[in-house]
C-alpha cells in the first residue's frame, strides 16, 4: 500500500477482510488492490480457489455469504480468461471485496464454486457459454443462453459470428 | 292450470301433416334455436359487455351498433377457418368429442319446461334425466382431451372429469332435497307445486329455512360442473393454455363454446326450477292488484324462467371476473369435505322438516 | 376462361356480396395469439387493457395457436426462438395473418449489427403481412397496424390470392410522397 | 401408514401441513411425463421454457431453459460508447427502464467520479420511483392473471397508464426512455410536472387500497399463495436473491438503504418485510405483500422528493454530462435497487477507448430465477405457476 493515501471506510473494511484471508493462504493470493471503485485481490494458485471461497464464506470474521456477481472476462493480450467475483457479507459485516481468478485461454479451467454459493451455478454456466472456460466440478456444465449447438464463444474478443444457424442467415 | 299443462307441446306433437312428425321436429328445434340465439346474444356478447363494464372498458363496439354483431362475426369466421386434425391425434375421438359435448348439453333441454304449456318431454323422472345427461359431457371432454394427444389437453380433460364426477354428488343430493320437498321428479310437477297467489312465497327456497343450504350447495357445485370460475381449472388459461380444447380450431371450437354456454343455461334453469319456481311469477297478488295473475301465462312463463336463468348466468359471470381460481386439491377438498357432508346434512334436515313441519 | 371461372370472377354480384360478408366476419373477429416475446409484448398487453381496449374491434387474445387468426410477433426473435415461431405459425389454421410489431421483429432493431443471436427480421422465417415500426410502437400504432390487416382482409376474396390482395392494398394506398412534400411546402410558406 | 412409507421409491409425499397426500405405485407401472412449459405459454411471463417432470399433477422437477430472448447486451456494450449503452439497458428490464438506466449511470459515474447536480438527483429519484410503482403494478397484475383473476390485471394497467403518461410527458417515450444520461438527464421535467405527480399520488392511494381488497383480502388468493414456495432467509441469501424476493424471506435488505446511492440517504422510507401474521415468511404471499407495501413507500419517497426539490434557477440538466466519456483504466461494480432486486454493472475500462472493455450486467431476475429448480420440487402445476408469478421475472433481463 502506498504511503499517505487516504482510504475510504469501505476500502479499509475490505482491506481488513483481505488481511484475514492473506493470513491463512499467504502466497496463494496476490497483494490487495485498494482502488476506490472496486478493491480486489487475485487468486494466484487457481487450484485453491474453492478452498478460499469456502473459507471466505464460513470464517466468523469474513462471512461473505452473498455473491453479488460473477463476470467472465477475456484478457487476449495475456492469453488468459478469467472471472471477477464480487462478494459481500450481507447482513453480518457489510464489507465487500472482489476476487479475480484466471486460467489459460485455450482449454483452461477454473474450479467451480457452485457448491459454495448457489448464485455461482448459473453465472458460471453463463461465463462458460460466453467465453468458453470450463469450471471443474460444476454440477451441470452446459450452455445457458445460446443454443446447445451454437458455434464459438461470443464474448471473446476474436469472436466471428457464424454464417448460418439451422439454415437461417445470422448476420444482417 | 292442470288443463293447460303441456297444451302447446301436446298440440305440436300431434301436428303430423301426411304422417310426417313435423311437430316433434319443431319441438326438437326450439331448444336448439334457443341455445343458438341465447349464446349469440346474451351468452358471449353479454359476457364480454359485462366483463368490460366491470373492468372499466367498453367491450365490443365496432362490429355493428355497440358491437351487437360481434358473436355472429365470430361464428361466421370460425366457420371459414381451416379445420385442423393433428396428425398424431386419435381421429375418431378427436372428431366425436365436441359432438358428444354438444349433445350432452343440448339433450337436457328436452326436459326443461319453458312455460306452463311447453316442455319437450314431460318425463316423470325429468330431474333425474337432466342430472344424468349432463354427466354425458364428461365423456365428450375426455374424448376431446385424450384424442387431441396433447399433454395440456389431457391434463384439462382429466381435471375436468375428476371435477365434474365429484361435484355431481353434492349437486345431485342438493337437488334431491328439492325433489323431496316436491315429492316428485317431474319438472313440470315441481313447477306446479310452487305456484300460488303469493308469488315468491311459494317457491321452495322460501318454503323452508333449510332450503337455502341445498340451494347454495347446488349453486356452487353447478359452477364446478360447467367449469366456471373459480372452478375453471380444466381450461385454466394461465396453467393449461386452453385446457381440453387446446387443439381444436374452427367450427369444432365453436361447437365446444356453444355447448359450454348451453350447459351454463342448463344448470341455471335447473336451479331456478327446483328452488325458485321455474316459470312461476315471483310477484304476489296484493289485494286488488292481482300481479301474480297478470304475470302468469305461457308467454310470461317463458319470460320468467329465461330471466331467472339469465340472472344466475349473470352471477356466474360476476364471479368469473372477480375471483381467482382454486387449486386442484383445494377444489376436491371443497367438494368432498365441505359440500358433500353439508349436502347430506341438508338432506336429513329437509327430510325431518318435511315429516314434522306441515 | 371457362364458364365456371367467369362465375367466380370478381365482378360477379353474388360472389362479391358473399365475399364481403365473409370478409366482414373475418376482419371483425381477428383473434391474435397471445404471444409476447419482449418489450413490445408489454405494449401489446397495454393495448389489450382497459385504456386502449382492443376488444372494441372484436380482437380478443387466445393462448392457443389453433384458435387464433393472427400472430402478433411482439418483440425480438432470437435464433433459439426462431424455430418455435415457425412452429407456432404452422400450428395456426388458415387463413392466418402475421403482424410484425416493433423494429426488432421488422429488421433486428437496435440489435441488427452486433446481435449475433438475434434474428434480423422475422420475415426471414415466416411471411409477414403488416409491419408496425417503433421501439416499441405505441398502442395507437399497433391499432393502426391491425386496421391495415383489416383492410387487407377486405381486399381478399374468392379467387384473389394474398399476393394480389397486397398489391391491391398498395394501389389503394397511393404514394404518400406528394402529400409529404405538399405539407413541407406549406410549412415553409 | 408406516408400512406404506417403507415401500420407498413408489411413495411420494407432498409437504403440506394440513392434508398429506400419499401416492403409491405398487401394482400399476407408471412413468413420469415430461411436460415442456413454454416458450409460448401464458404464464411464463415471456419466453421462458420450463421442462417439468410431472407425476400427475405433481411436478417432481422443473428445469428452466433460458436464452430465448438473449439479445447480446454485453456484446453491444463492447462496441458502442458509454452513453449509447443507456438505451440498451432500457431494453433489458423493459418494465423498469428508468431504474436500469439509473443502475448503469450509478456505475459509470462511480468510475468517472462525477459530481451530479442536486436537482438532477431529485428528478432521477422521482422518475425511478414512479417507474418502480409501474413495474410493481405489472407484477401484481400479471400475478393475478396467473392465479386466474383477470380484473385486477386490468385495474393495474389502467393505473399504470397514468404513470406512463406522466413519464411520457417528461421523457418523450412510453416505455423505453433513455432519460437518465451519464452525468445528468436528457431534459428537465416540464413545468407543472410536480403538481401532476402529486395529483397522481392522491388519486392512486385509494386505488392501491382497492387493489389490496381484490387480492390480499380475497380468501382464494390467500389460499393459493400462502405457504407456497417457501424460501428460508439463509438459502435466499446463498442463492443471491435480492429486492422484494429477499425481503419476502424476511431479510431487511435494500440497496437504497444499505449501500445508498443518489439522495436516498436523505429520504425517510421504510424497508417493508413480512411480519408473518398474514403470510408465512418466505412464501409467495409474502413476496406479493412486500411489493404491495413498497408501492406505498415509493409514493412516500415521491412526496418527499417533490417537497425538498431545489428550484430551476440556473439549472441545466446536462451541465455535468461529459462531452466524451472516457474513464481512467479501472474496474467498477455499481448497482442500484431495481424493482426486481439488485441490478449491478461490472464495467472494465482500459482508459483509452470510449466503450467499455467488458460490461457485465448482474441481473436480478437471472439470479432469482436460478432458485426455480429448488422451489418447484414436489409442487403441483398450479403452484408452479404461482411460484413463477411471484418471482416476477422479466425475460429481457434474464437473458439480456
Amino acid at each position: 500500500m502506498e504511503e499517505g493515501k487516504v482510504l475510504s471506510n469501505a476500502v479499509q473494511e475490505s482491506g481488513a477482510a483481505y488481511g484475514v484471508i492473506h493470513e491463512k493462504f499467504g502466497e496463494a493470493i496476490s497483494a490487495f488492490d485498494d482502488n476506490a471503485t472496486m478493491p480486489f485481490f487475485e487468486v494466484l494458485d487457481t487450484a485453491l480457489w474453492t478452498d478460499i471461497a469456502l473459507f471466505m464464506r464460513d470464517h466468523p470474521k469474513l462471512k461473505f455469504n452473498y455473491m453479488a456477481c460473477l463476470s467472465g472476462v477475456d484478457y487476449p493480450e495475456a492469453g488468459k480468461l478469467g472471472i471477477v467475483v464480487n462478494l459481500e457479507s450481507l447482513g453480518v459485516f457489510n464489507h465487500r471485496i472482489a476476487v479475480k481468478v484466471k486460467c489459460p485461454r485455450d482449454g483452461g479451467s477454473i474450479p467451480s464454486v457452485a457448491g459454495v454459493w448457489h448464485t455461482a451455478n448459473w453465472h458460471e454456466r453463463e461465463a462458460y457459454d460466453m467465453l468458453g472456460m470450463l469450471f471443474e466440478g460444476h454440477p451441470d456444465m452446459r450452455r445457458i443462453l445460446c443454443p446447445d449447438d451454437w458455434e464459438g464463444w461470443p464474448l471473446r474478443k476474436d469472436y466471428k459470428v457464424q454464417e448460418s444457424y439451422h439454415g437461417i442467415t445470422v448476420p444482417y | 292450470m292442470g288443463n293447460s299443462l303441456n297444451a302447446w307441446s301436446d298440440a305440436l306433437a300431434a301436428f303430423q301433416p301426411a304422417g310426417f312428425p313435423l311437430g316433434l321436429l319443431i319441438i326438437a328445434v326450439i331448444p336448439l334455436v334457443f341455445i343458438a340465439v341465447y349464446a349469440l346474444t346474451y351468452g358471449v356478447y353479454g359476457e364480454r359487455k359485462i366483463s368490460a363494464f366491470m373492468q372499466d372498458r367498453l367491450g365490443p363496439m365496432e362490429v355493428g351498433k355497440w358491437g351487437i354483431l360481434q358473436t355472429l362475426a365470430d361464428i361466421l369466421k370460425l366457420l371459414q377457418k381451416e379445420d385442423i386434425v393433428p396428425t398424431s391425434a386419435d381421429k375418431f375421438l378427436f372428431v366425436i368429442g365436441p359432438g358428444v359435448l354438444f349433445v350432452g348439453s343440448f339433450l337436457a333441454f328436452a326436459v326443461i319446461p319453458f312455460g306452463p304449456a311447453f316442455i319437450g318431454a314431460s318425463l316423470n323422472v325429468g330431474l333425474f334425466f337432466a342430472i344424468g345427461i349432463v354427466a354425458l359431457e364428461v365423456v365428450g371432454i375426455l374424448a376431446a382431451g385424450w384424442g387431441s394427444n396433447n399433454k395440456w389437453s389431457l391434463y384439462g380433460a382429466v381435471r375436468s372429469v375428476a371435477q365434474i364426477v365429484s361435484y355431481e354428488i353434492p349437486a345431485a343430493i342438493a337437488l334431491l332435497c328439492g325433489a323431496m320437498m316436491a315429492g316428485t321428479l317431474d319438472m313440470q310437477q315441481i313447477n306446479i307445486l310452487q305456484s300460488g297467489t303469493y308469488g315468491f312465497a311459494h317457491f321452495f327456497l322460501f318454503q323452508s329455512p333449510i332450503a337455502w343450504l341445498p340451494f347454495l350447495i347446488y349453486f356452487i357445485a353447478s359452477l364446478a360442473e360447467v367449469n366456471r370460475a373459480p372452478f375453471d381449472i380444466p381450461e385454466a388459461e394461465s396453467e393449461l393454455v386452453a385446457g381440453y380444447f387446446t387443439e381444436y380450431s374452427g367450427m369444432k371450437f365453436a361447437v365446444i363454446f356453444l355447448a359450454e354456454y348451453g350447459s351454463m343455461f342448463m344448470v341455471s334453469a335447473i336451479i331456478s326450477i327446483v328452488f325458485l319456481g321455474g316459470w312461476n311469477s315471483p310477484l304476489p297478488n296484493i289485494g286488488a292488484f292481482a300481479l301474480n295473475d297478470m304475470t302468469t301465462g305461457p308467454v310470461w312463463g317463458a319470460f320468467w324462467i329465461i330471466s331467472k336463468g339469465f340472472f344466475f348466468i349473470f352471477v356466474q359471470m360476476w364471479l368469473r371476473w372477480t375471483l381467482p381460481r382454486l387449486r386442484v386439491d383445494q377444489l376436491m377438498y371443497l367438494c368432498w369435505k365441505v359440500l358433500t357432508p353439508f349436502a347430506f346434512v341438508s338432506f336429513v334436515l329437509t327430510a325431518i322438516w318435511e315429516i314434522y313441519v306441515p | 376462361m371457362g364458364l365456371l371461372d367467369a362465375a367466380v370472377s370478381r365482378q360477379n354480384v353474388l360472389v362479391t356480396s358473399v365475399d364481403s360478408v365473409l370478409n366482414w366476419a373475418r376482419l371483425s373477429s381477428l383473434w391474435p395469439m397471445g404471444f409476447g416475446l419482449a418489450c413490445c409484448a408489454i405494449e401489446m398487453m397495454a393495448t389489450n387493457a382497459s385504456n386502449y381496449d382492443l376488444e372494441r374491434f372484436g380482437i380478443f387474445p387466445r393462448s392457443s395457436p389453433r384458435q387464433s387468426d393472427l400472430m402478433i410477433v411482439a418483440g425480438t426473435v432470437t435464433m433459439k426462438m426462431a424455430e418455435r415461431v415457425v412452429r407456432l405459425y404452422e400450428q395456426m389454421p388458415e387463413p392466418r395473418y402475421v403482424l410484425s410489431m416493433g423494429s426488432c421483429s421488422n429488421c433486428g432493431g437496435p440489435y441488427w449489427e452486433h446481435g449475433y443471436h438475434v434474428l434480423k427480421g422475422v420475415d426471414r422465417v415466416i411471411p409477414v403481412d403488416v409491419y408496425v415500426p417503433g421501439c416499441p410502437p405505441r398502442p395507437e400504432a399497433l391499432i393502426g397496424g391491425l386496421m391495415k390487416i383489416q383492410e387487407l382482409i377486405r381486399m381478399e376474396g374468392l379467387g384473389i390470392s394474398r399476393a394480389d390482395a397486397l398489391k391491391k392494398l398498395a394501389e389503394a394506398e397511393g404514394d404518400p410522397q406528394p402529400l409529404i412534400e405538399e405539407a413541407r411546402k406549406q410549412e415553409t410558406a | 401408514m408406516q408400512e406404506l412409507d417403507k415401500a420407498g421409491q413408489g411413495s411420494l409425499r407432498l409437504s403440506r401441513k394440513s392434508d398429506t397426500i400419499v401416492v403409491l405405485e405398487k401394482d400399476l407401472s407408471t412413468e413420469q411425463m415430461v411436460l415442456s412449459m413454454g416458450p409460448q405459454h401464458p404464464s411464463t411471463h415471456g419466453v421462458l421454457r420450463l421442462e417439468c417432470l410431472t407425476d400427475g399433477e405433481v411436478v417432481t422437477e422443473a428445469e428452466p431453459y433460458l436464452g430465448y430472448l438473449h439479445r447480446c447486451f454485453e456484446k453491444h456494450c463492447e462496441h458502442v460508447d458509454y452513453p449509447a449503452i443507456v438505451p440498451y439497458t432500457d431494453r433489458m428490464d423493459y418494465l423498469a427502464g428508468i431504474n436500469s438506466e439509473m443502475a448503469y449511470c450509478v456505475a459509470v459515474e462511480k468510475l468517472l467520479d462525477l459530481e451530479i447536480p442536486r436537482r438532477v438527483e431529485f428528478i432521477r429519484v422521482i422518475v425511478s420511483e414512479l417507474n418502480r410503482i409501474a413495474s410493481h403494478l405489472v407484477a401484481i397484475g400479471t400475478y393475478a392473471i396467473d392465479l386466474g383473476a383477470f380484473t385486477p390485471f386490468l385495474f393495474c394497467f389502467r393505473d399504470r397508464e397514468h404513470i406512463l403518461n406522466m413519464l411520457e410527458w417528461a421523457t418523450g417515450a412510453r416505455m423505453l426512455y433513455n432519460y437518465i444520461w451519464v452525468g445528468g438527464l436528457a431534459y428537465d421535467v416540464p413545468a407543472g410536472f410536480n403538481e401532476r405527480v402529486l395529483e397522481f399520488v392522491s388519486y392512486f392511494r385509494p386505488k392501491a387500497l382497492e387493489l389490496q381488497q381484490l387480492l390480499t383480502e380475497n380468501e382464494i388468493f390467500v389460499k393459493r399463495t400462502k405457504g407456497i414456495g417457501i424460501m428460508p432467509a439463509d438459502v435466499a441469501i446463498n442463492y443471491g436473491w435480492s429486492g422484494p424476493m429477499l425481503r419476502g424471506s424476511g431479510v431487511q435488505w435494500d440497496i437504497r438503504r444499505n449501500d445508498p446511492y443518489s439522495i436516498y440517504p436523505e429520504l425517510d422510507f421504510a424497508v417493508p418485510v413480512p411480519d408473518g401474521k398474514l403470510s408465512v415468511v418466505g412464501d409467495c404471499l409474502s413476496r406479493h405483500l412486500v411489493r404491495a407495501l413498497e408501492i406505498e413507500e415509493s409514493l412516500k419517497i415521491i412526496e418527499q422528493c417533490i417537497d425538498k426539490m431545489p428550484g430551476t434557477e440556473g439549472f441545466d440538466p446536462r451541465a455535468a454530462v461529459p462531452k466524451r466519456v472516457r474513464p481512467k483504466a479501472g474496474e467498477v461494480y455499481g448497482r442500484a435497487e431495481n424493482p426486481r432486486g439488485e441490478l449491478g454493472f461490472y464495467i472494465q475500462s482500459d482508459g483509452k477507448s470510449t466503450s467499455p472493455l467488458r460490461c457485465k450486467a448482474r441481473s436480478s431476475c437471472f439470479v432469482n430465477l436460478s432458485a426455480m429448480k429448488d422451489l418447484s420440487r414436489g409442487q403441483l402445476i398450479p403452484d408452479l405457476v404461482a411460484i413463477i408469478g411471484s418471482l416476477d421475472i422479466v425475460l429481457g433481463e434474464v437473458d439480456r
